[in-house]
């Protein structure tokens, strides 16, 4: 009883971390139609900034947020503005899943490159802290971690729902075509959505690093479990992928329990292919999904 | 023959051939007989058992690439995950052999076979989803085969990984075998090409360069597009299994973090979209290419992680500059040398104005013309 | 409803419903096509034509209703089945195959009958010598070696509907075959589709020039908010109240 | 007009494909050129045979890049302080010893051709083995396809030895499930109301790191120790809190790592965090690693590893080679250095013992033989092995006393006292 109550708490904790990854995911596609897979390069290109900054200024990885927030938002204009718009409207979604797997590569070459193939990890005094609630200890990283997906979460909430920006943003996802007739210059809107996907991933990443190792070719680990969740949220649902990610991460963990590690990962993937076979528009999606 | 849907020989027929247009139909065919003879007389060069067994490799990806080129450049579905099928080949051969006993050369054909019928409930789910569904569901599927592969040790060996025995006996060495080995991959590349030659030619074929084109559109003509793309895909598995079977019989060894890679799965894509999916040999001389790149940056950059870059940065410029691949932009550039070509948008741009009047503006934005038309018909009633 | 009676039915939807997320697009259409004529389905922009052509061909599963052709029950089938029906379709927005050339473009719509047709050559003189009657029919014969993407527009719509043309269907449903065609041209295809359907073959067009509407067809069904408001022929829908309170509003 | 665009992007696009493929041509003969330096075939001393004689050419693949690349560049430093050390004393039956490292990218695909490579292209007189368990297999394969020996300094599981390789030979005291031996021998000797009741196993799916956790797990077994958990985890595994959370319900009296270093000390973290606290605590390879105890903010009193090498070793060759590698790195060598230096030690052996160092397969035939029947002095102590190349011996077992990762077992060779229960961690 105690386990489960403990790897439901760790689900939850796990599923906070995974929901706002799904969240820039979903935003990506929502504006572009693009899958992008270096969204999890990126996430460990995060990480390893925020290692980087705190084993050479010693201060804590949480204000690396201040500046890898910003480049994250600037490359991720960037790399709408000036690499997927350039791709074919027509095979646009096919080929910008090669392209940004590319990118995925060259982050992960680079990486490797700077840093080495070497396993890094975050010293903090209070890596190994925690404290025990309803009979689950929860470890004060995680609940960092946890705490900082949430808090952007929300604020991606209510940028989304409360901003003029976050209008257009969910006019373009809607139907950009009818958001261009009202006025909104979608390309901007869509560069912008860009970076506010590419954002979170710097969020993301250094929740990671706080209680995680960190190697280059970790985004590989990444994908899979992402790429499920999007799909069983609906293509382009932030609530559904945010759902999907909590779901999936909670049973994750629970599964562990009688299926231990390597089973248990395979969740993801039984659920992805469940998923398409009986409802390839995911289980939260709405009409975004429809043709895809 | 290089180009899938261009219609050089009806093309050459009607118009009658200009000389430039001969040139280059000879350049080409010559390239070909070239090529052809290069490949099969390498071996007796005298490259060395090295520079041979690179060879092998290469000729390995062009098996690998042009199985993947049955899906990818038929129906334009990309998938990232082929290597799950290589690696199910490999892995197939491999427990058929040791489990079973069943002589090697059996084995790989019944590799072939038993992967072509896993196949079909693979395909089954995943070419239910287009675009980037179906990409995912592509780098899932390797994925879930990497765990699966590795945590079924009792069968697979695991993490342990699996030695193939050899399909010749201990009296043929290795740098002969490297040779035998050579001459069976250019046999399966040439069967491999004979089929795809085959699909390209037929109703079968346009009807799945129809579905790449245009799949709602190729449906409504009356093509059964699913069973359509099904079908090519079983028959791509099958193929991409035999390459990844035959690649484990003479490698000898499996290991389930090398076979059930992402990135070979993305060697095969880069390799087919660098040569030219629409094309015949196009994903083999992408893998010829992307071969000889991958030994060149790794004798070039072999102990930095600049490999990777290297490979990110050359899909990123095909995909970006070149996604038509190699042979069909060379075909575009040979079109502009020739002067029927140009002449035929002359001669209907002309055409259109003299019957029409006046052409207007391509594709149109489907919302402001139907925005437009509602005001009209206000009037109109 | 009016229906004229002296007319067989050939395409009929009953209580047709489809929705997307709260967005109710077609809500419980009843509409009955006369077989061998020229109907037009007409109304107001977003008054669910455009779904409703989606669903009755199979490409949209309808959340509801039934359709049936010629009597057969052609509910939720798959598009190729509807087209094996009978029943031939363009595009609002004119899709033809890009990167294939115009005369493949139109070879694409032959059916195989057997798997020794399906292997068998992709151009075989009998379907070849076809569709170069009916590019010369539509009059862009003279493109058939040009690739699809490089003509015109206006070209295109010519092009896809000699691609539908080749699989010799009963009904052929054309979503706005005047769209975003200059004046010649829209010319040109009506005259088309007169000869074609004194030829045998039913039309349902959907379509907004209402100048050619009242020209060319023999019945019209009028949509508003996803549903039937009126039906009859193009006088007697002209002057109903239903129509016009639809169309401006009041 | 459309068609324009078209054909300026296609020659944009040869441009850029043009630039790329420029640099492949530039050094256009990359991939043969280290055959123009090694082009004497079948180890003829050909070239310059005057005056003296051509160095002894090495050839080894290791895993400088992706995921083996840490102890992969561990090796490396052993083989070149190995070869340096060689050079400087004398060099091998007189002549110079000169390594070629290749890099295998940690792929089994690459290992192989670059043995291939080494072999064929280069015409290396003698190789050493790779890194990692996963990728001597696919290299033994080769060296033995051309007769070569084949020494490795890393492949421990029992996997590589039966597979019917005639030439590998594993330069370490003891095969991985023999790595706990004292270990299991001290709790066997325990008395019956002291020793553990129950153990929790967790190991990375990896053929080395099983080897050592399951090792034990049957000795423990046998002697009655019940097995309350038993997770095995793949290797990209980060986050171990379920794993963690596992061990911590079945609240098992020791816990065994079949670990590598980051999975370590994840797990040891995870474990901290969920306050588990077990009365004895063993993990391979990682608690040897320096940068160890800060890792798991130094909480390392009583942890225990196997280890195959100290350098305070009182073999005969040891302080030599500690004293020469300090000059050379600045620090004390690891274990995988000793076992890469230990390879060379191997080698030279056989090389000496039978006069000489040629690719024939003559030569190499003797050498083999040689090893299947003779004693070898390296740092780790004296070495033997059986026909399949395991060796005969065991590994030491350390234990953090004072904060100092020292000696515990087996008595004759302990440096403090093993430390029974565990203090918390």
């Amino acid at each position: 009883m105690d386990l489960v109550v403990q790897s439901l708490v760790l689900g939850i904790l796990l599923g906070g971390l995974y929901a706002l990854l799904a969240a820039g995911l979903t935003l990506y596609f929502g504006v572009m139609r693009v899958v992008m897979i270096a969204h999890s390069a990126f996430l460990i290109l995060a990480a390893y900034l925020a290692w980087w900054f705190t084993s050479t200024t010693g201060l804590d990885p949480l204000l690396s947020l201040l500046f890898t927030v910003p480049l994250f938002f600037v490359t991720g204009v960037f790399v709408q503005r000036v690499l997927i718009a350039r791709l074919k409207p027509a095979t646009l979604t096919m080929m910008s899943v090669l392209l940004t797997f590319a990118i995925a590569l060259m982050i992960e070459g680079m990486l490797g490159f700077v840093f080495s193939g070497t396993q890094r990890r975050i010293q903090l005094p209070y890596s190994g802290a925690s404290f025990e609630i309803f009979g689950a200890r929860i470890a004060v990283v995680k609940l960092i971690a946890f705490a900082l997906a949430a808090v952007a979460l929300a604020a991606l909430y209510l940028v989304l729902k409360a901003t003029r920006f976050g209008q257009s943003l969910r006019a373009t996802i809607q139907n950009s075509e009818a958001a261009a007739l009202v006025g909104i210059d979608t390309k901007k809107v869509a560069g912008y959505g860009f970076g506010v996907g590419l954002a979170t991933a710097a969020v993301g990443g250094t929740a990671l690093a706080l209680d995680a190792t960190i190697y280059p070719s970790l985004h590989w680990h990444w994908i899979g479990p992402l790429m499920a969740i999007i799909v069983v949220g609906g293509l382009g649902s932030v609530p559904g992928a945010a759902a999907a990610a909590m779901v999936l991460g909670v049973s994750q963990s629970l599964l562990q329990i009688p299926m231990g590690t390597t089973w248990a990962q395979t969740i993801f993937y039984i659920v992805l292919f469940a998923t398409l076979v009986f409802r390839p528009h995911g289980f939260f999606g709405g009409r975004l999904a429809q043709r895809f | 023959m290089r180009n899938a849907s261009d219609t050089t020989s009806t093309r050459s027929t009607d118009r009658g051939d200009s000389p430039v247009v001969r040139v280059i139909r000879g350049v080409q065919i010559l390239a070909v007989i070239a090529a052809a003879v290069g490949v099969l007389v390498f071996p007796l060069t005298g490259p060395g058992p090295f520079i041979l067994s690179v060879g092998v490799v290469i000729l390995s990806y062009a098996c690998m690439a042009t199985g993947w080129n049955f899906v990818g450049g038929f129906t334009g579905y990309i998938s990232l995950g082929h290597a799950a099928f290589t690696g199910l080949g490999g892995y197939a051969v491999g427990l058929l052999i040791l489990r079973a006993d069943v002589p090697p050369w059996v084995a790989l054909v019944l590799a072939g076979l038993i992967v072509a019928a896993l196949s079909v409930p693979i395909g089954f789910a995943s070419l239910r989803v287009r675009g980037a569904s179906f990409v995912i569901m592509s780098l899932a599927l390797v994925l879930i085969m990497l765990l699966v592969f590795q945590s079924w040790s009792d069968v697979t060996g695991g993490s342990n990984g699996l030695r193939v025995p050899r399909p010749f006996g201990p009296e043929v060495l290795r740098p002969e075998q490297h040779e035998r080995f050579y001459y069976l991959h250019v046999a399966l590349l040439v069967i491999m090409l004979v089929v795809w030659w085959a699909i390209d030619r037929s109703r079968f074929g346009a009807g799945l360069k129809a579905i790449r084109e245009d799949e709602d559109k190729a449906q409504s003509l009356g093509i059964p597009t699913f069973n359509y793309k099904l079908s090519v895909y079983v028959i791509s598995a099958f193929f991409t299994a035999l390459a990844g079977g035959l690649y484990a019989l003479w490698f000898g060894f499996l290991d389930p973090i090398f076979q059930f890679s992402i990135l070979t799965g993305s060697y095969m894509v880069l390799m087919s979209l660098l040569g030219g999916i629409r094309s015949l040999l196009g994903p083999a001389l992408g893998a010829a290419i992307v071969g000889y790149a991958i030994e060149f940056f790794k004798a070039q950059y072999g102990d930095t992680q600049f490999h990777l870059v290297a490979l990110g940065l050359l899909l990123g410029l095909v995909v970006l500059f070149m996604p038509e691949g190699i042979l069909p932009s060379l075909g575009r550039l040979v079109d502009r040398l020739r002067p029927s070509a140009t002449s035929i948008r002359e001669e209907s741009a002309e055409d259109l104005a003299n019957k029409n009047a006046a052409a207007e503006p391509r594709a149109q934005d489907p919302e402001e013309t139907e925005t437009v038309l509602v005001d009209d018909n206000g009037r109109h009633l | 409803m009016s229906t004229d009676p002296q007319h067989e039915i050939g395409l009929s939807v009953r209580d047709l419903s489809k929705s997307f997320g709260g967005v109710r697009a077609v809500v419980g259409a009843s509409v009955d096509f006369h077989h061998g004529r020229i109907n037009a389905l007409i109304g107001p922009n977003g008054s669910g034509k455009t779904t409703f052509f989606n669903c009755v061909t199979g490409m949209i599963r309808a959340d509801a209703g039934t359709v049936s052709y010629r009597g057969k029950d052609i509910t939720g089938k798959a598009p190729h089945r509807v087209a094996h029906a009978g029943i031939g379709r363009s595009f609002q927005v004119c899709r033809i195959f890009p990167r294939m050339t115009v005369l493949d473009n139109v070879l694409a719509g032959v059916r195989p009958t057997g798997l020794a047709t399906l292997m068998g050559s992709g151009r075989r003189r009998s379907d070849v010598e076809k569709a170069r009657a009916l590019l010369a029919r539509v009059g862009i014969d003279h493109l058939e070696n040009a690739q699809a993407a490089d003509i015109s527009y206006g070209q295109q719509k010519l092009l896809e509907l000699a691609g539908v043309l080749m699989t010799d269907p009963e009904t052929i449903m054309l979503d706005e075959p005047a769209g975003g065609v200059n004046p010649a041209l829209i010319e040109r295809i009506s005259t088309l589709i007169v000869e074609l359907n004194a030829e045998g073959r039913t039309f349902i067009v959907v379509e907004h020039n209402m100048e050619l509407v009242m020209r060319l067809s023999d019945h019209v069904i009028v949509f508003d908010r996803g549903a039937q408001i009126a039906a009859g022929p193009p006088s007697t829908v002209q002057s109903d109240p239903a129509v016009l309170e639809a169309y401006l509003g009041v | 007009m459309s068609v324009k665009t078209h054909t300026n992007r296609s020659i944009r696009g040869w441009i850029a494909i043009m630039a790329a493929g420029g640099l492949l041509a530039l050094a256009g003969c990359g991939i043969d050129e280290p055959s123009e330096s090694g082009d004497g075939d079948a180890g003829a001393d050909s070239s310059d045979g005057a005056e003296g004689e051509d160095p002894i050419q090495i050839g080894i693949s290791l895993p400088l890049t992706g995921d083996f690349s840490e102890p992969g560049k561990g090796v490396q430093r052993g083989y070149e302080a190995w070869a340096s050390y060689v050079n400087e004393n004398g060099g091998l039956l007189g002549r110079d010893v000169e390594l070629t490292i290749l890099d295998d990218q940690s792929n089994a695909d690459r290992v192989a051709s670059d043995y291939e490579k080494l072999i064929n292209q280069d015409g290396v007189d003698l190789v050493f083995g790779p890194f990692s368990t996963r990728l001597v297999v696919p290299a033994a394969q080769v060296a033995m396809d051309y007769g070569f020996l084949f020494v490795e300094p890393a492949g421990a599981a029992e996997e590589v030895f039966n597979q019917g390789f005639t030439n590998l030979f594993y330069a370490a005291p003891a095969v991985a499930q023999d790595h706990y031996n004292y270990l299991a021998e001290h709790i066997e000797a325990m008395p019956e109301g002291e020793r553990p009741q129950t153990a929790a196993y967790a190991a990375m799916d990896d053929p080395f790191a099983q080897g050592t956790a399951y090792g034990l797990k049957e000795k423990l077994e046998a002697m009655g120790v019940e097995t309350v958990a038993d997770e095995v985890y793949p290797p990209n595994t980060t986050d171990f809190s379920s794993i963690a959370a596992k061990i911590e319900a079945s609240d098992a009296d020791i816990i065994v790592g079949g670990t590598q270093y980051q999975d370590a000390v994840n797990l040891i973290i995870a474990l901290q965090q969920l306050g588990y606290q077990p009365d004895l605590a063993a993990f391979s390879t990682a608690p040897t690693n320096p940068e160890f105890a800060a890792a798991i903010g130094d909480k390392t009193e009583g942890i225990l590893s196997p280890t195959g090498y100290t350098p305070e070793s009182t073999y005969p060759t040891n302080a030599e080679f500690v004293e020469f590698f300090n000059q050379e790195h600045g620090s004390e060598p690891t274990e995988d250095e000793a076992n890469a230096w230990t390879t060379g030690q191997v080698v030279a052996a056989a090389v000496e013992g039978v006069g000489c160092a040629d690719p024939s397969p003559e030569c190499q035939g003797q050498l083999i033989d040689w090893l299947r029947n003779n004693e070898v002095e390296t740092v780790v102590g004296p070495l033997t092995w059986d026909a399949e190349g395991r060796p005969q011996g065991a590994h030491l077992v350390q234990q953090y006393v004072d904060g100092e990762i020292t000696i515990v077992l087996p008595d004759d060779a302990k440096e403090a006292e093993f430390i029974y229960p565990k203090p918390e961690w």
